[in-house]
């Protein structure tokens, strides 16, 4: 499992890789499904068209708060593996923001597990989006379908 | 005792503070410091006045919460990542 | 969008970078989220362990049917992109079997067509599982767990 | 008019054949071809008593399709891709 917090981009295939790794040492054989999911900068919000974004973070606790979800959904779907790695600092559009990846025996425990990677993640990770424009910018804010996705894993199980 | 306050996004850009040091009583909770704060200034009132999430030593906590001595609180908006 | 078919391993990170590339040139600043899914060989069945399996498929139509569950996830979806693999022949414990990409604006579709594109893609594209066990091998029964999650997206939307 | 059969997995398996040209009557249904070829031999019988796809010049259809002249049939159990 792992978790990590970084400026820099990211290589998908490499976060697979390590991820597959890291479920292959716990039990090996034991795999039939990985799921990623990775989140991209759109070059348009509601309002209009946008030129990138930055992300401002609780240094330490973004980490901590992230291996505790990876974590959770270690625990709660019964994953050989879970993983995640989320971008801070300015971010262009196109670029990538966030990837989450779950490895388990099943399909629907890896979809599941990545879903509520993201669900959650949105509610109780430490990090805010800022949208630029030109040189003005604005905060971006928390969403009600966000709140009702993580919502949705309360009842569930 | 003492406490460490800190503030991100929209409540650290409305505060103008991200970062002090702050005398409270013993046995105080979150509820009772934000009280607190909000009588620093009009930007401390204005910053948490909406909804704010509360943090106690880099963990997601309630307003219930009774701080200790060198504990580091957080305050910030709703989270916006992923 | 591409449907491909292949005896050879693949790699993920590379069946990752064509789907960004497509969805780029479909709608370049309009993919928010990309879900993958990877599916691998357990080293075991229900009856015991396996030494591996072999793939049996249709060829010609194999591909087309493959290219059709991804037009067809691309559309009811609005994906900006998709993309499927799946390898045949003779395939070891623990390696890769099937790949599929979904590229869309926002999270929910992009998981969903993944989902979609592997419950449909154990009812419609000819190719059919046997387990080795040492020099014996047996066909794979189809499930009817795979029946009920494909029936699933008859009822949805 | 004439088609060919194919034949994959359990099917192909059973029957021993996996490709041959079939007579068939005009506007045979893919039906009435499965039961023409049920009595072909034993074998056919049986791999084409359970639960068996059907698909024409390629692309999956039920057993009321109608065939032409030249048209590929296959036949094979449900799928276990994936």
């Amino acid at each position: 499992m792992f978790a990590l917090v970084q400026v820099e981009d990211f290589d998908q295939g490499e976060l697979y890789a390590r991820l597959k790794q890291s479920a292959d040492k716990k039990a090996c054989g034991n795999t039939g499904a990985i799921v990623t999911f990775t989140g991209l900068v759109r070059d348009f919000n509601n309002a209009g068209d946008i030129d990138g974004i930055e992300l401002e973070h609780y240094p330490g606790m973004t980490e901590k708060a992230l291996m505790l979800l990876v974590e959770q959904a270690s625990e709660r779907f019964s994953l050989n593996s879970a993983g995640a790695l989320h971008r801070v600092g300015r971010i262009h559009n196109n670029e990538q923001i966030v990837w989450v990846g779950a490895a388990a025996p099943h399909r629907k425990a890896a979809f599941d597990a990545a879903c509520y990677l993201m669900d959650m993640l949105k509610q109780s990770v430490p990090l805010w989006k800022k949208e630029f424009k030109g040189d003005k910018s604005e905060w971006v804010e928390a969403k009600a379908s966000d709140d009702k996705a993580a919502l949705k894993w309360m009842h569930k199980k | 005792m003492q406490v460490t306050v800190k503030t991100f996004a929209q409540t650290r850009e409305i505060t103008g503070e991200d970062n002090i040091a702050l005398h409270i009583s013993e046995n105080s909770t979150i509820e009772t410091v934000i009280s607190q704060l909000k009588t620093r200034s009009d930007k401390w009132a204005l910053a948490l006045e909406g909804s704010v999430l509360t943090a106690c030593n880099q963990e997601l906590c309630d307003l219930q919460t009774v701080l200790s001595d060198g504990d580091e609180l957080a305050l910030f908006p709703p989270v916006t990542g992923g």
